[in-house]
């Protein structure tokens, strides 16, 4: 009994502290490219503010069932993702329901929540949400073959498809997976720009082509999710690539300079980089990352 | 012959002789008018496009002169060897005026066209080109007619803000309500 | 939820309050003012630590200025863009030609009094007004939310009838769809 | 499987439209099959409104034909006016408007700078360019009072001569902007994403510019030199020294190459300006403006602004209003027929990326 109960609270303090560091990452990060295009930038609390003033706005669009489920998957499949990946290593709190096979679910998982999204998307009947849609599932093509190379490549190295197992494994040896398949690491990483979509893979949701893309009809409380699930799955990515390959975190702080350090790879690259254009998105993950991937599933190997 | 002819006097003569009864002038420097009749225009803008090398079409326009009950279209070409600006003038009657099509000769003369089309009520045969291009659901005459008369259909049209004829100095009335003082250089201005 | 401020309840103080520090802009130049908000958002005026970002629809959007004349082939697609924004919504008149027509006070195709088509919750003066008086206009507007007293929307819906009998006394094709909240 | 095609309206309110106009496209997939382009919603009957107003009330109106750039309208209107009247400008009076020319080209293509690369995504260089062009409108500000509009060429000259310790202030500006630019120049252009993107798309090919009437930058790209600058120089420009941008290609890339040059040009004009500056008067006093006429005929003055020729047919008929007056703007050509024309065969994503680097500009093209 005791132990459900603490179960439950975990699993609850986990998605506030997702929802908590997503926002907060979110606001450092317009706070960081508004210090690089020298201005003084919103307060890092901004998105806080803005999400509760989404959620108070009245919402009287209604384009049938499907965009209303479009963002309940979306914060459904984060909030599901995050119960999957250890928070810290150590401690009773934050374990929820990892199991043996646990990344191998979440690699599919990951990928709910933008289908979800497409769904939703998809009936509001606008253009710029369908081309966005479209958009989005080719670039996801792109960056789901090279991450899931890197994660069978590790799978197959340490002979675990847990993410404890991984963590136990870096605990062991002493190195950061980063170190003992850094080709692995690289086709991840270079995969996770694409996952973040900040530019140069923002292609999803450019403004100056399709609007917002699939997010185009969705106003007010919409909205709201859509930022409440965009942040709590940043913070799941970051986890998980903390996890995998940074040797986890034993407490709070060192999970979020961890994280931190990690977010600033998408958020530094997209501040210096133009849009590419979709095909040449589909191209970029399909050359470097895809070579990569099978480096490192030969290094793996043999 | 002794006298050196300017480079716009040669393209005057050039004109003349292809054309007859063609009225040429060198109004100034880079400057030439052709005043050719409605069926000339498109032989004369053929023949300096391939002829005299006018390869560049800059501007159609056309100005309504009431008093004679005429519209006169104007087509501005450009050589770049040359330089010169050639103008071709042409005269149109007021009622029911037509034009010969000459968006074959440059491309650009389409979008012209359509705009004197709508705003003049030019028309021009065998023209493709949609109708509306400027104006939306427009259903008075065509705007930029001189006789038609811009004020009077904003006065029947829009909203007016009111105490906008009253000229008085209400400088003083904002300052005081917003609790400032008019600096002292502003003081001169004052139409009291 | 838009009483007075004697009555506000501190559900209304906090909707209030993060109303006014996040105004979502939308991106809408629909006159020459626009180019002044470029100015507006970079480095040397950044109104986006005042909390104003841009929006790419309306129905993400909270915040509708309207910069400078308006000419009437805009006018529809401009009550189009205000009926599909959400509530709360406001609207910023930006430039003398939404005041008083400015110098097209006799023009025939720009309307002069944008108050009588759609509600205006502030209007900045000048032509065309500096990124400082813009950004003044922003903070009278966050003013007013934080009083409950930016109701232009609701303003809108209570008095319908007459603001679309003078919509339609400008379009004459009315092809838009009659919408009921 | 046959694709099916989809209508895309882009614009009239879409952040990637520059300005107040719309293009409906067909696409099949993410490529456009047909595009058309369709204006209107930013006319206001200014050439109807300056048949209303006298020559000197004009001048307050010609200025908002083009927004991002002001001030060649005006400096065009001045020219057919003085063509028609025979007035002539002083010296410094030349030497003032060329300034402003090129001030207002150099913050023109700052706007541009921001356009370029906000369609492409990359929105820090437009944060800093249009950051860094408030230095060159404290300038306008500080000669002619106004940020945007200036209302400072008039026929016969300039509206007022410059303030003490003015060139000294242009120099430090022009400093400033030219090591900036390189910042600029290191993140756009040395950029390979930007490459990639820019290179093969927007074709215009040689042969078809002159035909299309493309001018400005968009035929200099496609190398052909002309610039109306040199061609027909006007104010002092026949006694700076400055070179065409000329490059080969016709596609987006060859144009932003252009103007990269062209904004090295401008600013080594505007120190050649500040540096021969002659004494003397700066107007050619014109009698009461009010009671001001003109005698009848007809004229047409071109400026090369930053996204080509500019230029106003003017006719008198000898009264002290217009009778006429016509623009023609550069964005006339490139933004319906050439631009419908280009766009077939490109991809969405590049729809705002070309309109951009051909300096649409809807003011001028509906007035």
């Amino acid at each position: 009994m005791n132990t459900i109960l603490i179960q439950i609270l975990g699993a609850l303090a986990t998605i506030l502290l997702a929802f908590i560091v997503g926002m907060f990452y979110g606001g450092a990060h317009r706070k960081v490219i508004a210090r690089i295009q020298n201005r003084v930038g919103p307060p890092i609390y901004q998105n806080f503010i803005d999400v509760l003033k989404l959620y108070s706005k009245e919402t009287s669009i209604n384009h049938g069932v499907m965009q209303h489920m479009g963002p309940v998957f979306a914060i459904t499949a984060s909030i599901t993702s995050l119960m999957f990946v250890p928070i810290l290593t150590d401690g009773n709190w934050f374990s929820n329901l990892n199991f043996s096979g646990d990344l191998v679910f979440l690699v599919y998982m990951m990928v709910f929540g933008s289908l979800g999204m497409a769904l939703g998307a998809g009936q509001t009947g606008n253009p710029n949400s369908a081309i966005g849609v479209t958009r989005g599932l080719s670039q996801m093509v792109g960056y789901e073959i090279p991450f899931v190379m890197a994660m069978v490549a590790l799978m197959t190295q340490f002979h675990t498809t847990s993410i404890t197992g991984m963590i136990a494994v870096q605990q062991q040896s002493g190195t950061w997976l980063m170190f003992s398949n850094p080709f692995a690491f690289m086709a991840a990483i270079m995969a996770m720009l694409g996952m973040f979509s900040y530019a140069p893979f923002d292609i999803v949701t450019a403004p100056a082509e399709v609007s917002s893309g699939p997010i185009s009809e969705f106003g007010g409380k919409y909205l709201g999710m859509m930022m409440t699930s965009g942040s709590i799955f940043a913070f799941v990515k970051l986890a998980l690539f903390v996890d995998i390959f940074m040797g986890g975190a034993s407490n709070l702080v060192v999970l979020v300079i961890k994280t931190f350090a990690l977010y600033m790879i998408p958020v530094l690259y997209g501040v210096i980089s133009p849009r590419y254009r979709t095909e040449q998105a589909i191209t970029y993950f399909w050359k470097w990352p895809l070579f990569f991937g099978f480096i490192a599933i030969l290094y793996a190997a043999f | 012959m002794g006298t050196t002819y300017s480079k716009e006097e040669i393209l005057a003569q050039q004109l003349q002789t292809a054309f007859e009864h063609l009225i040429t002038e060198v109004v100034r420097k880079d400057t030439v008018f052709a005043f050719a009749t409605k069926e000339q225009v498109s032989s004369i803008l053929l023949y300096a496009k391939e002829k005299l090398g006018y390869i560049s079409f800059v501007h159609l326009s056309c100005v309504d002169w009431l008093e004679s009950g005429e519209f006169e279209l104007v087509y501005i070409i450009w050589s770049p060897e040359t330089k010169i600006n050639l103008f071709v003038k042409t005269r149109l009657d007021r009622e029911n005026p037509s034009m010969e099509n000459t968006d074959m000769i440059w491309r650009q003369i389409n979008t012209y066209q359509r705009e004197i089309r709508e705003m003049f009520g030019v028309e021009f045969p065998g023209f493709v080109g949609e109708k509306e291009f400027i104006l939306e659901d427009w259903e008075d005459a065509p705007p930029m007619r001189r006789d038609f008369d811009t004020l009077e259909y904003v006065n029947d049209t829009f909203f007016e803000r009111e105490g906008r004829e009253d000229k008085q100095d209400v400088r003083e009335r904002i300052a005081k309500r917003s609790g400032e003082e008019i600096p002292d250089f502003a003081k001169k201005y004052s139409r009291e | 939820m838009y009483n007075d401020k004697n009555a506000q309840t501190i559900v209304d103080y906090i909707q209030n309050f993060t109303r006014k520090n996040s105004l979502f802009m939308l991106a809408y130049g629909t006159g020459c003012g626009a180019i002044e908000l470029p100015a507006t958002l970079t480095s040397r005026y950044d109104a986006e630590r005042l909390g104003v970002r841009g929006a790419a629809t309306p129905r993400q959007a909270d915040l509708l200025l309207i910069t400078g004349y308006l000419s009437t082939k805009t006018l529809k697609r401009v009550i189009r863009v205000y009926e599909q924004m959400q509530d709360p919504k406001y609207v910023i008149g930006f430039g003398s030609c939404t005041i008083n027509g400015g110098m097209y006070w006799d023009s025939y195709n720009t309307i002069k009094l944008l108050d009588k088509y759609i509600p205006v919750d502030v209007y900045i003066n000048g032509c065309m007004p500096r990124p400082e008086s813009v950004i003044s206009g922003f903070q009278e507007l966050k003013r007013l939310i934080a009083a409950g007293k930016a109701d232009g929307a609701k303003k809108y819906k209570e008095n319908l009838e007459w603001y679309r009998e003078n919509q339609k006394k400008v379009l004459k094709n009315w092809p838009l769809v009659e919408y009921n909240w | 499987m046959r694709e099916k095609s989809t209508t895309l309206y882009l614009g009239p309110q879409h952040p990637g439209i520059t300005g107040n106009m719309m293009v409906k496209l067909q696409l099949e997939g993410d490529t456009i099959v047909k595009a058309t382009t369709h204006v209107g919603y930013l006319h206001r009957a200014f050439e109807k409104l300056i048949e209303r107003r006298n020559w000197m009330q004009s001048t307050t109106i010609l200025c908002r034909f083009c927004v991002p750039e002001p001030d060649p309208p005006e400096a065009a209107f001045a020219l057919a006016v003085e063509q028609i009247e025979g007035r002539e400008v002083p010296e410094r009076g030349k030497y003032l408007r060329s300034l402003v020319l090129e001030l207002a080209r150099i913050q023109s293509f700052m706007l541009w700078y921001a356009g370029q690369n906000g369609s492409a995504g990359l929105y820090t260089v437009g944060q800093w360019s249009v950051g860094d062009r408030n230095y060159v409108l404290d300038l306008f500000e500080e000669l002619t009072g106004g940020r945007i509009y200036h209302m400072y060429i008039w026929p016969g000259g300039v509206r007022r001569d410059i303030p003490e310790g003015f060139e000294d202030k242009v120099l430090h500006t022009m400093d400033y902007i030219e090591k900036r630019i390189d910042d600029y120049d290191r993140m756009m252009f040395d950029s390979a994403i930007f490459q990639k993107r820019a290179q093969g798309v927007g074709i215009i090919s040689k042969e078809k510019a002159m035909e299309w009437g493309v001018v400005g930058a968009p035929l200099r790209g496609c190398g052909i030199g002309h610039d109306v600058r040199k061609d027909n120089p006007y104010d002092a420009y026949d006694k700076l020294d400055f070179q065409m941008g000329i490059f080969d290609g016709g596609d987006v890339w060859a144009r932003a190459k252009v103007r990269q040059f062209e904004i090295r040009q401008s600013i080594s004009m505007v120190r050649q300006i500040i540096q021969n500056l002659p004494k003397g008067d700066y107007l050619n006093k014109m009698p009461n403006p009010m009671k001001w006429t003109i005698p009848a005929g007809s004229a047409y003055g071109k400026v090369e602004s930053v996204r080509g020729e500019f230029g106003f047919h003017v006719v008198s008929d000898g009264s002290d209003k217009p009778r006429r007056v016509h623009a023609r703007g550069p964005a006339y050509a490139h933004g319906i027929s050439l631009l419908e024309d280009i766009l077939v065969g490109e991809n969405l994503a590049d729809v705002s990326f070309i309109m951009n680097s051909l300096g649409v500009c809807p003011p001028e093209i509906e007035r």
